[in-house]
């Protein structure tokens, strides 16, 4: 598959809300452990909005950053928390860099990109602190390596996998940044919640294109 | 779980709009956005004092909204920082043409919501300083964490902010008050129980019968330690020592000790910790000047207590002093 | 149990210690016997206005002590009344030549000893006039009871009694005026769980974790009914409903509604209650004219929450809405 | 036996706070039932006092009366609650009555009699309200019924094994006075807490009379 529309992004966003709620309390469990326990619902909160929202329109969207963008909006003015401007920020600067109805393999490397470097610029968190980083920033370098089979649905799942293994390799870590830092040592042993639904995310975003796939 | 709600969704603005009705001499409630201001608005030419972050921890923020103390609070939702856009809507409601200080607790996610709005607000020509509360010793302040948490400090800062606006005060001189007060104040708290957090269900944290959470911050998460409950003496002690570790107090320094309730803890408990927290500072050579004992600074229905010590030289003692008329503190 | 307490056998004295330290600019603590008095004392010619019972209700009574409201307190043993010769000493020390009205709330024990500390007071050529409080429509008051218990609303007999003291009134009238109070004044309270006595360690009673206690009082006593644990919607109008059925409101009596925490219930959650309560009179066409909510008259630890209504002519809200310095209530 | 001394008196009280600071838990486990939960700790808490007082006398007590004028005054500033004016009139009508170093038959008769009339004097409690009242009444009727033999011991025995018959009665009555009748039909099936220490009470007289006669 060369390229993913307007469509793909819709059902993705759509996905994403449904395995979010699906994933809530295993989110919650998660912030529950070494952070406050909000986690799962911020998120369940901000993409319940972002759906109604969507179902809202009058008109249809027609670009792949207008429905990124209202993703951003919407999670800015609904999640709150430390979550609610990463990925507000995530979607924003991804919203950006695809402009147009269709989105090919380099588009969504661009993507992938720009929403992990819009959760650095504002979190200023690194790979290893235990955030969501650790799972956008191996997504990045997946999607970067598979970008050379100009497969739209390969960067997907190179970049959804990556995102996994990255989140998975938060357990043990200890966290130096946001809430679960407090915690010191005892933070180890706990995946990070926000790593988790990054992981979440990016699999709904495979998921969706497979639908377009079949 | 049992609590005074009913839909666990609705139960901030529920609250919000009870709180409204009850104290609509002092307060106006805004919803779609939530936020809080005084009925009245700011007084024109006044510097406008702002807080929020995520409710549960009533009366803060809130409840301090009045003559004498804040403008406006940006209450989110259980245990959550509040949006950008609610942030930004109490700044544009109550700035009253001289600016607005924005005191906010040192959490990730209340740190990157009032930094976007504050954006948002100069983008339209509002004049915004902020200033970081982070008294809570239980956590280092060192390149391992997010800094130091702001817990019940939080309410001197906003306290002695709120004078010096009353004052006329300009925005860079109530910010720098307000960091005066930051320098030196000092917070630990301790868990005799979890809380629950409506739409979770279950406890933040389960802690055995003997057990005590000490170095919790405010929304139920774990704490620092986990010890063998012991007596108020034992558990007060542990709690002024991280604060007098932390802090160089000179013999003979003034301060406010403020015994902060989390919420479930009876009056009466909160007096004995006052008790034996005062003869602690007393044989430092540390003099009380002032007192506070009561829940305000809390994590929902927690049983437990923070101790805050808070220099304060003359400038702050009147400031302190100063009438103050809030649902939650008058004088 | 975890309690912030040392020797629970001490655990009134120790609290009592650390009250009279934090508000010493307000009140003085007196030990052997314990009761508290207006730092100052009674101003001269003035009804000294005294109530007391049992402890484990903080802040009522000795919070409530200070200009404008009571002289003197006498916290008892937790949930135990005082002994005689504890009223009395405090009834020798704020007198101030104009009599004494004593405010009681009707338990056995506390009108028993009440009334020999009024025999040995007047034994002694003190005027002494009492008034019993008993707003509680839990208990039905018939030859089937010892009488419906006073509550939560003794705090508003408390500040009427203190307003009409403070203006000069005679030891009669602040008596009329305090059962003027008790005349239009009702209560209902519930539990969602039991409190502990420090000196019992173990629960007051027992509560399934989908059951709330109906109809309960302040002493951890079993309630009227115990039924499955509902939204704040339907046991508020529980509470409002037996309220509403025991006192005739007439459409548009203007009322005081005060929504009370017995001591762990969150501040948020006694707005939600506020909230629904409020809109249950507004429905019945009665007028809310004054609001109090907060932890006032409480259970110790015990989370629920009771409501009040007590009805104001005009006298009566002037007298509410005079100032009040005490340590837990001030305006 | 014919007669009882202040000896008696004196064991009487401590053999009575020794039983009721065993019984403590029990009478507490009573009133958290039915009451507030602080009988066993009110009772412990004011002969604990007494036998404070009675082992810090100076000179020895020369009258039945003087020691119970004595646990009547320290009862009164100590107890507090329900129980404190009602045990403490009961003894200070009862110290009146045997003015003098020994007890007989007929003076102990008064006694019960006259501490039986202090509590209904100060409480307005009649039998079957489920009060210590269904103690001390039955007590009065068989003392007075065993007064004919002469027997000191005999009374007390009389007395006591009544008062224990009537604090076991009380168990199905529903209250009418104090704090259990708040609870209305609840209050049935639990024994009243004051009627099971005034068997305590009487029990441990008797105790410390035949110690004497051993
Ligand atoms: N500085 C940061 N940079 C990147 N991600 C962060 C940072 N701080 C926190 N996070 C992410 O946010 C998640 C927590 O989000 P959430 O629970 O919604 O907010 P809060 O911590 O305010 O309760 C963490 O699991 C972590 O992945
Ligand atoms: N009016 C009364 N007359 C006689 N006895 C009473 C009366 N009211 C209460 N009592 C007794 O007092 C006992 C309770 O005493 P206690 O628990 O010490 O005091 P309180 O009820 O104030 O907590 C009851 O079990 C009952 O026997
Ligand atoms: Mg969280
Ligand atoms: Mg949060
Ligand atoms: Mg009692
Ligand atoms: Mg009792």
């Amino acid at each position: 598959m060369t390229e993913l529309d307007v469509g793909w992004a819709e059902r993705w966003i759509r996905q994403a809300a449904s395995d979010l709620k699906a994933g809530r309390d295993e989110l919650t469990e998660l912030d529950r452990r070494i952070g406050d326990g909000d986690h799962g619902n911020n998120m369940d909160r901000g993409f319940t909005a972002v759906v109604a929202k969507l179902d809202g329109q009058a008109e249809p969207l027609e670009t792949v950053g207008q429905v990124l963008k209202l993703v951003a909006t919407t999670l800015m003015s609904t999640v709150g928390g430390a979550s609610g401007p990463l990925y507000g920020t995530a979607f924003l600067r991804a919203s950006k860099v695809v402009d147009q109805a269709t989105a090919d393999a380099g588009h969504l490397v661009s993507l992938v990109e720009a929403a992990t470097e819009g959760i650095v610029a504002r979190g200023r968190a690194h790979v290893g602190e235990k955030t969501m980083v650790d799972a956008w920033q191996p997504a990045v370098e997946a999607a970067e390596s598979a970008a050379e089979s100009g497969d739209a649905l390969a960067v997907l799942r190179a970049a959804a996998e990556a995102a996994e293994a990255g989140a998975v390799a938060t357990v043990p870590l200890v966290a130096t940044k946001g809430r679960a830092s407090y915690l010191g040592e005892r933070s180890a042993g706990t995946e990070d919640p926000g790593a988790r639904s990054t992981a979440m995310l990016l699999a709904a975003a495979v998921t969706a294109a497979e639908g377009a796939a079949a | 779980m049992k609590k005074l709600l009913d839909d666990p969704a609705q139960a901030v603005t529920d609250s919000l709009r009870g709180f409204g009705l009850a104290h609509a001499d002092q307060i106006s409630v805004h919803t779609e956005p939530n936020f809080v201001t005084r009925a009245g608005g700011t007084p024109a030419g006044q510097v406008a004092v702002i807080s929020g972050g995520g409710s549960g921890h009533e009366p803060l923020h809130a409840g301090f909204v009045g003559a004498g103390m804040l403008d406006a609070a940006v209450p989110g939702e259980v245990f959550t920082s509040p949006t950008p856009d609610q942030v930004l809507a109490a700044v544009q409601a109550a700035d009253a043409g001289a600016g607005v200080l924005l005191i906010v607790k040192n959490y990730t996610g209340d740190v990157l919501n009032f930094e976007t709005a504050a954006e948002l607000a100069e983008a339209e020509g509002i004049e915004v300083a902020s200033v970081l509360v982070n008294d809570d010793v239980a956590v280092e302040d060192s390149l391992y964490t997010a800094g130091r948490r702001g817990v019940a400090g939080t309410l001197v800062v906003e306290k002695v902010a709120g004078a010096a606006a009353a004052r006329g005060a300009s925005l860079a001189e109530v910010a720098a008050l307000a960091e005066r007060v930051v320098a030196g104040v000092r917070s630990m708290g301790v868990a005799l129980t979890a809380c629950t957090v409506p739409h979770v269900g279950r406890p933040s944290f389960d802690l055995a019968d003997d057990e005590v959470e000490i170095g919790i911050g405010i929304h139920g998460e774990p704490g620092r330690q986990r010890v063998q409950a012991a007596g108020a003496s034992d558990i007060t002690r542990r709690l002024v020592d991280s604060v007098l570790d932390d802090i160089d107090l000179a013999a003979g320094a003034r301060v406010l000790l403020f015994v902060n309730g989390m919420g479930g803890t009876p009056a009466s408990e909160l007096y004995v910790v006052y008790g034996v927290a005062r003869q602690m500072l007393a044989d430092q050579g540390v003099e009380v000047v002032r007192s506070l004992v009561g829940s305000y600074v809390t994590s929902l229905e927690m049983q437990g207590v923070s101790v805050t010590v808070a220099v304060l030289d003359d400038e702050l003692l009147e400031l302190w002093d100063a009438p103050v008329r809030t649902p939650a503190l008058t004088w």
